[in-house]
């Protein structure tokens, strides 16, 4: 006799009917993988990070694999936020789940700009990329130094009607500053961790694997890594954690989960397996009939 | 819903020096097909996760089964691992993906089917559907004397080989068996290594021949979501806005105006 | 017809018959591994970290198994400098290989009296551990600030009568920024990296896994880092880089070597493969017979 | 020269609930080994790279074979990889490792041999070895009435049997076995869970019997070099002098006084 349990969760208002959301950059605007899952059954899907106006990213070769994961330098190729408004909202709006929206920029400005666009579109939160490896300007330049997380933090608040979720970087020396920074800014939540920089080299043609030489790397490989951000920052801030990094299975869920993060985004796994949001959701309401846990907020931040 | 699917291996055989010819049971794929379609295969090593796209080489959709003809790329590689299954394993697949070679444009005309070294295999399905619908005519280019599926296009039409070392048919490659063989045509099927794809897009430009390429790029997700795979196109496309299309799911097969080189 | 390549690489002025080397406390001080690999076929054998005084080191559980490598928080636990250099040293000089001395403390006091105590070993090298995570005190607390590196630095050279390498922690926002400081301190060489610092969570029985909550991730999952970081270190100074981080076969020190490391250390790969060191020694040679190059210097930092 | 060795699996079988009992062929370990020590499994999954370690619950030198009975700890473990094993399958072990029991003082005694759960196997190889030098006293605890390896100790001496349930023997634990039977020995070696080891150490020092104790701990080398798999001792030891002794080098097997339980 299987009890309904209590999977929902809420972030700065917005309640998801899961803690399962994607990982920005792996799961489009949700088109191509509604032929593999109902994204009806996703607690929110996160698009893309979006730019004022169409990046065209890095050259390919855009991806290497690695050992248990991925680097990747797309380079933020997207469509910009008019299209994607046109688009990409109104495809999601067909689907009951969030929608959170990935914010990219090279400048303060060009962030505004995005954030300004979205303020009256059907849009749950927006997710600020301060954190991409990827490109020249912006992105993690912006995520590596506090004063820099919380400035432009602030300044986007100014404009956005939505929450704010700031992304971080894990490639810094002490995540738990940076993420009391975003609190300081007055950030609504922090997600974590975009991917590690990583290198990869051919040995036999002697070169990079990647045009771009360095990639962020993603995937099973880096959780260990995540898991200890996620629960530093948990630690640290106030405001809610979304956890991220190698998430492939409702166990790898339930550490993010466990270690103080309110919600999960899923990556890489898509890739190899197109299913493993949905899995990863049913998963984790099997284990808290087998546990006989109520509801899913009863664990987070569980193990400290 | 699509999704991937754990196939039984009928088939799995060392057809030439590092070439390998995998037959796979899975209906659901051979159903809806086509040919310059390709499929993602896993290597079921938890280290290596992301897909090898392998394009069909033959489809049948009665018997429900595919064929992929693919390379070892390397000794420490996926596709050595893939290699190593045995009639009776199974492997993880997902598919058909991409877009096809556009067949009906070769009803009634005189078509090259142009296939270099690893290239070849999806010209051979391509082939076979095309036989009874148009004149074919492939032109096959490989390194040395294994000519690996040579036989097997011969009952399509006629078949042209080079060969890098001159072992078998004109010297060189595909462009100068053409040329060699003066041959002419009204459209180009063609997958190959990308210096060749080059030549082709120019041979077809000068000779204002339609011309379809299957593109090659590294994957990730091998659906269309996580724009790993681009090709630079000449005009803004209008799913990316910028000029990059992806190989997974917009191609592989381009029309070569369209893709640059 | 295999003529002889060269295998010889410097640093320091310290010539090692190939450039593998074993990672400290991975390789205890050679005794356990002697029973599998010719000691005498090594670069050099990097020891356990030492410290001034017996170190007890953490409470059990010290490791944990994660995706293509592990956790560990074995806290430095040896047997001081005495016992060291009564025991360990005598045992190593019966081989044809290098010796490099990994010294650690948890003030600066405590690495200068271990430095002054080996002054007049015979030892060939010293690698001095600012970088390990799983200690309260030290180690990795000197390793994360660039003018903490360079202090210390320049502190040991005061004492050091052999070069000093120092070695870095991963866990850091710029690497190079460190590395340069540790150049500017006087340091002979560098070596990194150190463990990338990770958590694991237990979902079942709802506890961290490691005693000590959090652990240093090593083994082929961080291989991409670490090729990153050698190669953005290489890239910052002059002195020689040691690379380590996941290192398994040729191929993998051969990313490294053509990042720009002179050097590798092979850790984690010596538990599943205890003969790993070897091999990749003999990867080496076939790779310079293959690629018909003289010389495994030719090698370093060839691809930028 | 010790080195890893690629095994061939003779045998791999479900002796229980999550129990397997696996044999391989690898003489250069089984000519060595002895009662109590282990061997590194390793899963051959490249995700999960650190050794099981697994005592030897058989060793027969003439053979070239040594036993291991082991549980799949959980679905998604290296054991489970470990049970898909089957006959004619190859697996990577690397052994014997560590110390067993100290035999020799065992001639002539009365000797318990305790064995709790998964801590049963180790003590199967003792009995065998013990039979006709010692008057062996096997006391085995299992959780329920599924008593995997019980009928094996018998040819060797007398067997008593405890489970939790009291499905088959005594209600309890080893020591309630003891008890109720009123039992007494000259000796005591034994392996299992923690709980039952410090009870043991416990009831030896109070009986003033030699005790000797098979401990367990995560290891990542297995053979002394990395410190991970410590056990806290009494004494400030010879090797690392801190009290901390290697349960893979120095172990598995010490002297109940000697170590912190
Ligand atoms: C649309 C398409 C169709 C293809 N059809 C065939 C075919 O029918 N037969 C065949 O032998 N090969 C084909 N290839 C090439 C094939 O995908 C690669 O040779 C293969 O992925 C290499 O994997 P590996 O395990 O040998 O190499 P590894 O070096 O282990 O691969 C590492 C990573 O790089 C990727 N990669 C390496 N080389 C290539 C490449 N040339 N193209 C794309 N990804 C690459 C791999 O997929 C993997 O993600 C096709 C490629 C594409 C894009
Ligand atoms: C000296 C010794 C002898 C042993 N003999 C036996 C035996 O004969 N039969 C048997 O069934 N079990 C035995 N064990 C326990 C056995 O090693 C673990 O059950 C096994 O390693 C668990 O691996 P897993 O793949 O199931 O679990 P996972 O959870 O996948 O293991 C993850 C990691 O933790 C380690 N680990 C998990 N549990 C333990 C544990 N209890 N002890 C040590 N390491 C652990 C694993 O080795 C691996 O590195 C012995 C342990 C030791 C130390
Ligand atoms: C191909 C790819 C593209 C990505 N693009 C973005 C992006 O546009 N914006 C962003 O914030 N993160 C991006 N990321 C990072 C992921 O959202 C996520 O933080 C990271 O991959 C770790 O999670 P995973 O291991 O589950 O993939 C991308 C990751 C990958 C693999
Ligand atoms: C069990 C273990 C113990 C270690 N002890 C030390 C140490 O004492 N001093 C040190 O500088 N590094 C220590 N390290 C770090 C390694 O030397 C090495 O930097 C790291 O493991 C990365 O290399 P690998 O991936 O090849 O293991 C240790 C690593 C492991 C796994
Ligand atoms: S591989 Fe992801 S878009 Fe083509
Ligand atoms: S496991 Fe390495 S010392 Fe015991």
């Amino acid at each position: 006799m299987n009890t309904e349990k209590d999977l929902t969760v809420t972030i700065a208002g917005v309640e998801l009917k899961n803690p399962v959301m994607t990982a920005s950059g792996t799961f489009g605007s949700g088109v191509e993988y509604s032929d593999f899952v109902d994204l009806n059954r996703l607690g929110a899907v996160v698009t893309k990070g979006v730019s004022d106006v169409p990046w065209e990213g890095n050259p390919v070769p855009r991806v290497a694999e690695v050992y248990g994961g991925m680097l990747n330098a797309i380079g933020l190729q997207n469509p910009g936020v008019e299209v994607f408004c046109r688009r990409d909202i109104p495809y999601l709006k067909q689907f009951d789940t969030k929608i959170v929206v990935n914010v990219c920029g090279h400048t303060e400005q060009e962030y505004v700009r995005v954030v300004d666009r979205l303020a009256d579109e059907p849009v749950d939160l927006l997710e600020i990329n301060i954190s991409c490896p990827n490109v020249k300007a912006g992105g993690i330049t912006f995520g590596t130094n506090p004063r820099g997380v919380e400035n432009i933090t602030r300044e986007l608040k100014c404009h956005a009607k939505q929450p704010l979720i700031m992304k971080l970087s894990p490639n810094v020396t002490d995540i738990a500053e940076i993420a009391r920074a975003a609190e300081a800014g007055g950030a609504d939540a922090v997600s974590l961790i975009n991917t590690l920089t990583g290198m990869k080299i051919d040995v036999n043609r002697r070169t990079f694997v990647l045009a771009n030489r360095t990639g962020g790397m993603s995937g099973p490989a880096v959780k260990p890594v995540a898991v200890r951000m996620v629960y530093q920052t948990a630690q640290a801030v106030q405001i809610p954690v979304i956890g991220m990094g190698g998430i492939a299975s409702a166990e790898d869920a339930l550490e993010f989960i466990l270690a103080g993060a309110t919600a999960v985004s899923v990556g890489t796994a898509n890739f190899y397996d197109p299913e493993a949001t949905v899995k990863i959701a049913d998963g984790l309401e099997r284990y808290l009939q087998e546990q006989k846990i109520d509801s899913i907020r009863e664990l987070i931040g569980a193990v400290r | 819903m699509k999704k991937k699917i754990t196939a039984p291996v009928l088939e799995n055989k060392k057809i030439a020096d590092g070439i390998y010819d995998m037959t796979l049971d899975v209906p659901e794929i051979a159903e809806q097909a086509g040919a310059g379609q390709f499929v993602s295969l896993f290597c079921g090593d938890r280290s290596r996760l992301l897909p090898r796209p392998i394009s069909l080489c033959g489809i049948d959709a009665e018997k429900g089964t595919i064929r992929l003809v693919y390379r070892v790329t390397g000794k420490q590689t996926g596709t050595a691992q893939i290699a190593e299954r045995k009639a009776g394993d199974t492997i993880e697949v997902m598919g058909p993906l991409g877009n096809g070679f556009p067949l009906e444009m070769a009803e009634g005309k005189k078509v090259f089917l142009i296939g270099g070294g690893i290239g070849i295999p999806p010209m051979l399905e391509t082939a076979r559907v095309l036989a009874d619908k148009a004149q074919v005519e492939s032109v096959l280019g490989w390194r040395d004397a294994e000519t690996f599926l040579r036989a097997e296009f011969e009952p399509y039409g006629t078949v042209i080989a080079a060969t890098e070392d001159g072992s078998v048919g004109t010297r060189g490659n595909v462009l100068d068996a053409i040329r060699e063989n003066g041959l002419s045509a009204d459209l180009i099927f063609a997958c190959g290594p990308r210096p060749m794809l080059r030549a082709l897009k120019e041979y077809a430009e000068k000779n204002s021949i339609p011309c379809y390429l299957s593109m090659e790029e590294r994957m990730a997700c091998g659906i269309g979501a996580c724009l790993a795979c681009v090709c630079e196109t000449t005009e803004v496309d209008s799913h990316s806005h910028v000029k990059n299309r992806r190989v997974c799911k917009d191609g592989p097969v381009f029309e070569a105006g369209e893709v640059k080189l």
